[in-house]
């Protein structure tokens, strides 16, 4: 039995890597398709033609593209990321610290809205058609339909600049106590749950209402089971596998999708270090940037999976 | 559109009174949708006002925005864009989406494992970064953004429709179509698409939510509809300015947003069902 | 405090610290305001405000946050490439420059001990003794040459590469003296050694990852597009040094978001903040608006070389259909003066008066327009964030164009990016230009044929020779005739149309003391870190 | 002395999805005494599942207890809270599922669930609960009793699963045992087992019960009394003997009919006379599933060289318990299930392997008829539009030809033509497979693979397609193969009959089941099915041998 399990969760790792590949790929394609050369953004006013030919040389440009994507490649396996061309710095070096912070906020962030999440999808379902579930539902559609930008820009408003509770700005840098750690994340971290949390709270409730549904829900119940019992201990274990597919796809959004959070908390992420990268045609940065964003949904998606098939004894 | 309603009820169809509502959020933004040129009392680009952040007047129903120009004209028109693009894009992305997956259900082997492998990728390139991209090497205009949304939604309602048409393609009457020598297409059309039109309806209502929003963050990012056209992410984006003195500029154009994503939900998560009765 | 003063704008305050500048004795000032209809109590309080910098004592110690407006991963360290104003806080942090400005725009003494010339065509520069880098390294001669060759030589990609061509030798005398030869006479040279990128680095530096100057600051941290942190410098050559015991600098490209920042206390300077949240921002204790109108500016650009600015008459039309008027009280909000499409300030001596601003006048437009074959064609603009209050300018051009049939298809782009990918491309787009300090500069910087950031690609042989003309001259007054007559010139021949100059308005935390107007822009002219102090 | 349980004009009332209150039980009232076990007999919608649970204070969603009361040893399970509903359920009165597997939680142990019981009362420490749940695993006569509790359900057979539910009902011995249809899902030779075991447990520990089935032969063997309803109502009250032998009412007669179909044999000589080219012949078919292994046939053999041919004009049976292989075979002909070897003659013709790959004509004489009517019906379309295609498919019909067509199909299929524009989830079960055998006719076959079409059915629904079966076949002269798992059915039909045993063909029946069988296996299938006597379990007499041979239990 186990090898069978063993069988399929690295047959999920294959298709993993596989998916990866083709990212790359595209990635590559596609940022090298971008128009705007690099060479003439760089030199700006000094873009003569032979300076620009100079140059394009230098960085190798002139060298078709394929090879070049298996050179970025291998670099890539080999933990050599390039030199971005708009500061030569490593790209490694720029992306680090980055990366560093993104994780802690959606490190955070996943710690504060998951659990709330579940627990309400959970509970709603229990009560399901009762005022709390409605109550639920609708204000879960109304959070997710408001704007980020002006749910962030309103509680700035209200907890920095009038009751001066927290920093209108998120310096990730300054955390030496657990209470900065608090009061630095606060707001980013609570705009980033209100965007996440109503997807996790709709699937939970609705995976959770299916197998409310079963025949051995309705046996349990009639074996004088409490609705505690019902949902925690007979629905919930086999509503697990939609469920973490739905957070994970959730959380793959902290990491890319927080530009916005990051904007207007200056919070030094690698989302914005994307945009920039874009805005510079700096393409190392861009490619390795992408990467490490398919990389980490991959990884989410994935590990959902292999989480749904452990947890599923038919498999087990 | 009212009328149909009425026309539905006729046939025997259901509708509760939560669904009502929601219908008349969504049908009534799509009138103002369409008729706005003809309703906006001032042109969107005047500045009429030579207050900034104005408060609800009897000349200016919503107040006016930081130029001075006519908040109401603006949501107006606005409504083109934020009902016109994401509708327009949630219908490209389903349908495409929608049909993929079928096909990949249908025919399955390599189509559907190399399909799927790369909708997956593609899947996990951040939206708001692809669209930035995407801005960046095309320049921003309405048919790249609708085609970006599209694009960056089609990989879901595809995950969604292949799940759904994996299970039908198991039932026994594709089985029947099958033995009699039909083909893909008609498996397709006729036995899958009607037994999944349901669900991927409602998912339909979600991912038209989701566009609208990433189309206002878009707009954030200074991508989106070119001035002095705005739609209403745009909107509340260039009146944030006047948030601390809850301008009307920038709370009209939100609770606009709010009532068009939640009348959506409400109307899909109660869609009118047809009453089929065997015991009548 | 407005209410106290009617029918007061912000535009006429800032005309008032503008005189104060330009020199004018409390009398004139008294006028000017009673020409404004204000009570001579109320100007006293105008003064007093204006004033208010000079007097206080500095207190050692503390740290400063300041986020400036724009930020990203092109940052530099390298004086030469310095192109947005983090760069030139950044480089005044780090650096010294052999001359600087002072808040009247006289050029004065820093890293040079003197500067002198029979001719204005041989300078001696004389360095201090005893000024050391931050890595311990004494300053020498050799520094200066190596940091005045670098932009000379192409590769480095320096921005004032057509400035600093006018430097036809550049060599030691002895460790301490410098013999600068220019090609031609200019009498300006020490003004022109004041710019941000004439900063001093040491001699062979090719690694701008760190700062390695002889600053009031060393470089701590830089991040490109996050932060830069700088501490004081014990070993600074001035004396007393800075007051702040270190300084952060980041960019929130977010005008609300900096202002909240402000607001909040997270900053204690917040550089260019939005006209419209200057309302939000006195109405908030604890935080003073500091403004100058040192002829920062926005300015539309038209290509002569491209469609359709390459159609007779089509300039001149736009530059008839800019509603001035409206964009200085709408778009700004008063703080602005109205301008007359030429880049010296009103705040210069040069500043030509009697040039006056082409008048709102949209039939002449149109006439003009229907000559030029355009009325009805669709024209694109192109205008972002990045270049301040741009896209409102656009949007009313493009009003005031659908009332006369003229179609300005306005194109709003990410301001990521904006300066290397549209400004000085697009046939029709929006630049943003920071103060200079003599006209010289901003004429060879802007409007000479091989200017490099000629944003319409005006070109006139006859101004250039004026320009060198005028560059020799030691008598002011002949030089400003010249220097009038090539306003009148670019005016109504070049491509840029200049509505309005721009007041700059940084918005500071009552505590932050010290903040000096200067006429090479906000911020005191960028240098604010060296000289301003946090009191308790 | 006072009953057990006592049911007084119970009426259930449920809500159509158009939201009109219908009455599904109407006034029911019968007795149950200690120790008792009453059946309750009906067809489907009889109500007699719904009676059942109404005795654990349960309606299901949609529907409520409307009136009457239902006393259980002095407490009224009407009117309870639902809290004290929760306590007396599991501990004085449980319940045993019809379909163990699906009654299961996948991601629990069994014994836990077994024993869950005991913890949700705390009736006793879970040491002394497993212990008990083992005593009863043997009293079930559950193979390995010690170890089975530790397995997860998917990994013991349905019988056993079966048993292990009955085990979890009377863990807390309770007063009163409710079996809805447990034999039903079972291959006889395992339901023998099953009811062996459930009876012996009841009769030993004296628990009352109540015996919810469709099948008059099973509830023979095991209950006392029998209930007949029929639409919410009972028809008649009896003790078994009287029922089987005696029926007062006339439905009860009709189901007693219903169950020994009219037999049906036509003379020999009409088929020897003229000897016809066989219609069908399969040549050696093996087939099967996963990936193909290096012999070139796959993993998981479903057939093992199968061969028969069928003459034009007569039928075929194939009989064989769950998993023998007699669907593959089907669906290998009818081209749904490519053969890994052997050949396919039809109608003088070699079939290629797959639908796509043949001709529309060949297709078209060969029809095939699922099991489940409802799924076989594509839900979203009216019954003409499925009636249709096939016309326009292989006979490229008009809109106007094909109307007439579906009327005269509907007709010739007992339908009204109204049916023409409902939708399969308004019919009945037998309308369905009514719809389905008309869209196999539709197409003008020579030869219907029938799957098991009667077994989703009730009996009295059952017997009347097999009468129309014949009738079509005696005005449009096809032939069927006819598979199925139930002898009597068979017997109705085929001219000859093949028994299949884990894919392979062990007996071949050329003159139909009246020859008696040979092979042990067909022995022990043939001896395993119930007969209307209630001697006929404790009278059973199987070899031991063939039973550990054969029966998968």
């Amino acid at each position: 039995m186990n090898r069978h399990v063993l069988n399929l969760v690295l047959a999920r790792l294959m298709i993993a890597v596989i998916t990866l590949l083709i990212v790359s790929f595209t990635v590559f394609a596609a940022t090298v398709l971008l128009p705007g050369d690099v060479v003439e953004v760089l030199l700006g006013q000094a873009a003569t033609p032979e300076a620009v030919a100079g140059l394009r040389a230098a960085m190798h440009l002139d060298d078709p593209a394929i090879w070049r994507f298996i050179q970025w490649l291998g670099g890539i396996f080999t933990g050599d990321f390039g030199i971005s061309y708009a500061n030569n710095m490593p790209v490694a070096d720029l992306i680090g610290p980055r990366l560093a912070n993104s994780l802690k906020l959606a490190g955070i962030t996943t710690l504060v809205s998951v659990p709330v999440a579940l627990t309400l999808g959970i509970t709603a379902a229990m009560w399901r058609g009762s005022w709390f579930d409605r109550s639920v539902t609708i204000l879960s559609i109304g959070i997710v339909s408001v704007p980020e930008f002006m749910v962030a820009t309103s509680a700035v408003l209200v907890f920095a600049v009038y009751l001066k509770w927290l920093p209108a700005l998120s310096f990730a840098n300054e955390i030496h106590t657990f209470g900065q750690l608090l009061r630095v994340y606060a707001m980013p971290v609570i705009t980033l749950s209100f965007v996440i949390s109503a997807q996790m709270i709709r699937m939970t409730r609705a995976a959770v209402i299916d197998t409310l549904n079963t025949p051995y829900v309705e046996m349990a119940l009639l074996k004088g089971a409490s609705r505690k019992r019902l949902v925690l201990k007979h629905a919930l274990p086999n509503a697990l596998g939609p469920i973490v597919n739905a957070v994970a796809l959730s959380l793959s959004y902290l990491l890319g999708g927080v530009i916005i959070v990051e904007t207007i908390f200056n919070y030094p992420g690698v989302a914005k270090l994307m945009v920039d990268a874009v805005s510079t045609r700096d393409l190392p940065l861009i490619q390795t940037c992408a990467m490490l964003f398919c990389i980490v949904y991959l990884f989410l998606i994935t590990t959902a999976d292999i989480i749904a098939i452990l947890s599923n004894p038919r498999l087990r | 559109m009212v009328r149909s309603f009425f026309s539905l009820r006729a046939a025997g169809y259901r509708f509760n009174l939560v669904g009502l509502i929601g219908f008349c959020l969504v049908a009534g933004w799509a009138i103002v949708a369409l008729s706005a040129p003809l309703i906006i009392p001032y042109p969107i680009g005047e500045i009429v006002d030579y207050d900034y952040f104005g408060p609800i007047s009897g000349q200016f129903w919503l107040g006016s925005d930081y130029l001075g120009r006519d908040i109401l004209s603006r949501i107006l028109m606005g409504a083109r864009y934020t009902v016109g693009i994401s509708l327009l894009a949630v219908m490209i992305s389903c349908s495409v989406g929608v049909t993929l997956g079928m096909t990949a259900a249908v025919i399955g082997g390599w189509l559907d494992t190399l399909l799927s492998r790369f909708l997956d990728a593609l899947n996990s390139i951040p939206s708001k970064l692809f669209g930035l991209v995407v801005v960046a090497g095309i320049g921003s205009s309405i048919p790249v953004l609708v085609c970006t949304l599209a694009v960056i939604y089609t990989p879901g309602a595809y995950r969604f429709a292949r799940a759904l048409s994996v299970n039908i393609n198991t039932m026994d009457f594709v089985t029947v179509s099958r033995a009699r020598g039909e083909g893909t297409f008609f498996l397709i059309r006729s036995e899958i698409l009607p037994n999944i039109i349901g669900p991927v309806l409602a998912d339909l209502g979600l991912r038209f939510v989701f566009i609208v929003l990433l189309l206002s963050g878009l707009s954030f990012l200074g991508l989106g509809v070119q001035p002095p056209n705005a739609d209403w992410g745009a909107l509340v984006r260039e009146n944030i300015g006047g948030l601390p003195f809850g301008a009307p500029a920038v709370m009209f154009p939100s609770i606009a947003i709010a009532s068009l994503t939640i009348g959506v939900n409400l109307l899909i998560d109660n869609l009118p069902q047809k009453i089929r009765d065997r015991s009548q | 405090m407005t209410d106290k003063v009617t029918n007061w704008t912000g535009a006429d305050d800032a005309m008032v610290e503008n005189a104060i500048r330009r020199g004018a004795t409390r009398r004139e000032l008294l006028q000017l305001m009673l020409a404004g209809g204000v009570a001579a109590s109320a100007s006293g309080l105008i003064l007093g405000r204006a004033g208010s910098a000079m007097a206080a004592t500095p207190v050692k110690g503390g740290s400063l946050k300041a986020a400036g407006w724009s930020s990203s991963t092109a940052d530099t360290l390298d004086p030469a490439k310095a192109s947005l104003s983090t760069d030139y806080v950044r480089c005044c942090a780090f650096y010294n420059r052999l001359t600087y400005l002072d808040k009247t725009g006289v050029p004065q003494m820093e890293l040079a001990e003197s500067i002198d010339s029979k001719d204005a065509k041989v300078w001696i520069v004389k360095l201090r003794k005893g000024v050391t880098f931050h890595n311990g390294k004494t300053l020498s001669s050799a520094d200066v040459v190596y940091s005045m060759n670098r932009h000379l030589d192409k590769a480095t990609g320096s921005k004032v590469n057509s400035i600093a061509k006018q430097m036809t030798e550049i060599k030691a005398i002895d460790d301490l003296t410098v013999q600068i030869t220019l090609a031609n006479p200019n009498a300006d040279l020490p003004t022109i050694l004041a710019m941000h990128h004439f900063m001093i680095i040491a001699d062979g530096t090719t690694d701008f990852t760190k700062a390695n100057g002889t600053g009031a600051f060393t470089c701590e941290v830089f991040e490109p597009g996050a932060r830069s942190v700088g501490l004081r410098n014990a070993n600074y050559f001035k004396s007393g040094g800075a007051h702040l015991d270190s300084f952060e600098f980041f960019g929130i490209p977010d005008d609300s978001a900096r202002v909240n920042a402000l607001l909040s206390g997270d900053i204690q300077l917040a550089a260019a903040i939005n006209p419209r949240s200057i309302r939000l921002v006195e109405s908030q204790p604890g935080v003073v608006l500091s403004k100058t109108t040192s002829g920062n500016y926005t300015n539309l650009n038209m290509r002569l070389d491209m469609t359709p600015g390459d159609k007779a008459g089509f300039i001149e039309g736009v530059k008839h259909l800019l509603n001035r008027e409206q964009i200085q009280k709408s778009a700004l909000r008063g703080l602005a003066e109205v301008a007359n499409d030429q880049p010296v300030s009103p705040a210069s001596i040069y500043h030509n008066k009697d040039l006056k601003p082409k008048a709102f006048d949209p039939d002449k437009a149109k006439a003009l327009f229907q000559k030029a074959g355009l009325i009805g064609q669709s024209i694109p603009v192109v205008a972002s964030e990045a270049a301040g209050s741009s896209i409102d300018m656009a949007m009313i051009l493009q009003q005031a164009g659908t009332e006369i049939g003229m179609k300005f298809d306005v194109q709003r782009v990410p301001s990521d990016g904006y300066w290397s990918n549209y400004w000085l491309k697009a046939p029709m787009h929006f630049g943003n230009i920071n103060p200079r300090p003599t006209p010289d500069i901003l004429f060879s910087l802007l409007y000479a044929s091989d200017a490099p950031w000629n944003e319409s690609q005006f070109k006139s042989p006859k101004f250039d020779s004026m320009l060198i003309e005028a560059r020799g001259l030691l008598d002011i007054a002949k030089r400003k005739e010249i220097y009038n007559e090539m306003q009148v010139m670019i005016a109504d021949q070049a491509g840029t149309a200049i509505p309005v100059y721009l007041s700059n308005v940084d918005a500071i935390s009552a505590k932050l003391k010290g903040l000096e107007a200067n006429p090479l822009g906000g911020m005191m002219g960028y240098s604010f870190a060296e000289y301003v102090w946090l009191e308790a | 002395m006072t009953n057990l349980v006592e049911i007084r004009d119970l009426k259930i009332e449920a809500k159509s999805d158009a939201g009109r209150i219908i009455e599904i039980i109407r006034g029911v009232s019968f007795d149950i005494a200690e120790g008792e076990i009453v059946a309750l007999i009906g067809e489907s919608g009889s109500g007699k599942t719904t009676i059942a649970l109404s005795l654990m204070g349960y309606a299901r969603s949609g529907c409520r207890i409307s009136g009457g009361s239902v006393t259980l040893a002095g407490k009224d399970m009407v009117t309870l809270s639902e809290r004290a509903r929760a306590k007396v359920r599991g501990t004085e009165v449980s319940y045993v599922p019809q379909s163990a597997a699906a009654a299961f939680n996948p991601a629990q142990t069994i014994m836990e669930q077994v024993i869950e019981i005991t913890r949700i009362h705390d009736l006793m420490p879970p040491a002394q609960a497993e212990a008990r749940a083992v005593d009863l695993f043997k009293a079930l006569s559950l193979p390995n009793a010690e170890t089975i509790g530790s397995r997860y359900p998917h990994q013991v057979s349905g019988g056993q699963l079966q048993r292990l539910s009955a085990a979890m009902a009377l863990i807390a011995d309770p007063k009163l045992v409710i079996f809805d249809e447990p034999t039903t899902a079972l291959d006889v030779t395992t339901q023998i087992e099953v009811l062996r075991a459930f009876k012996s447990v009841m009769k030993k520990s004296a628990i009352a019960g109540i015996y919810v089935s469709h099948d008059l032969a099973v509830v023979a063997q095991i209950a006392d009394r029998i209930v007949v309803l029929k639409g919410g109502e009972i028809q008649e009250i009896g003790t078994t003997e009287q029922i089987l032998k005696a029926p007062a009412h006339a439905y009860t007669r009709e189901l007693l009919a219903a169950f020994e179909p009219k037999h049906y044999a036509r003379p020999l000589a009409e088929t020897v006379a003229s000897p016809k080219p066989p219609l069908l012949e399969v040549l050696d078919i093996t087939a099967g599933y996963g990936p193909i292994q290096v012999d070139g046939l796959p993993l998981m053999k479903a057939l093992k060289s199968v061969s028969f041919r069928l003459e034009a004009g007569r039928n075929l049976g194939v009989i064989g318990e769950s998993g023998c292989g007699k669907s593959t075979l089907a669906r290998v002909i009818a081209g749904i299930l490519p053969q890994a070897k052997g050949d396919i003659i039809f109608d003088g013709r070699q079939m290629a392997q797959t639908a796509a790959a043949r001709q529309k004509e060949e297709l078209r004489k060969l029809q095939m008829v699922f099991q489940f009517a409802d799924t076989a019906l594509n839900p979203s379309k009216s019954i003409g539009d499925i009636l249709g295609r096939p016309l326009s498919f292989y006979h490229g019909m008009n809109a106007r030809a094909r109307e007439a067509r579906i009327g005269q199909l509907l007709d010739m299929v007992r339908l009204p033509s109204t049916v023409r524009h409902r939708r399969a989830a308004e019919l009945s079960g037998g309308q369905k497979q009514r719809v389905n055998l008309a869209r196999a006719l539709a197409a003008d076959p020579k030869l219907i693979l029938c799957d098991e079409i009667t077994s989703a059915l009730d009996t009295v629904v059952a017997a009347a397609i097999l009468d129309l079966l014949k009738e079509l076949q005696r005005e449009l002269g096809l032939s069927y193969m006819f598979i199925s798992h139930d002898l009597s059915t068979v017997r109705a039909i085929c001219d000859e009959v093949i028994v299949m045993y884990q894919g392979e063909k062990v007996e071949d029946m050329p003159t139909g089941l009246d020859q008696g069988p040979q092979h042990p296996y067909s022995k022990l299938l043939f001896s395993s099915v119930p007969k209307l006597d209630p001697g006929w379990l404790d009278g059973l007499e199987q070899d031991p041998e063939l039973v550990r041979a054969f029966a998968k239990r």
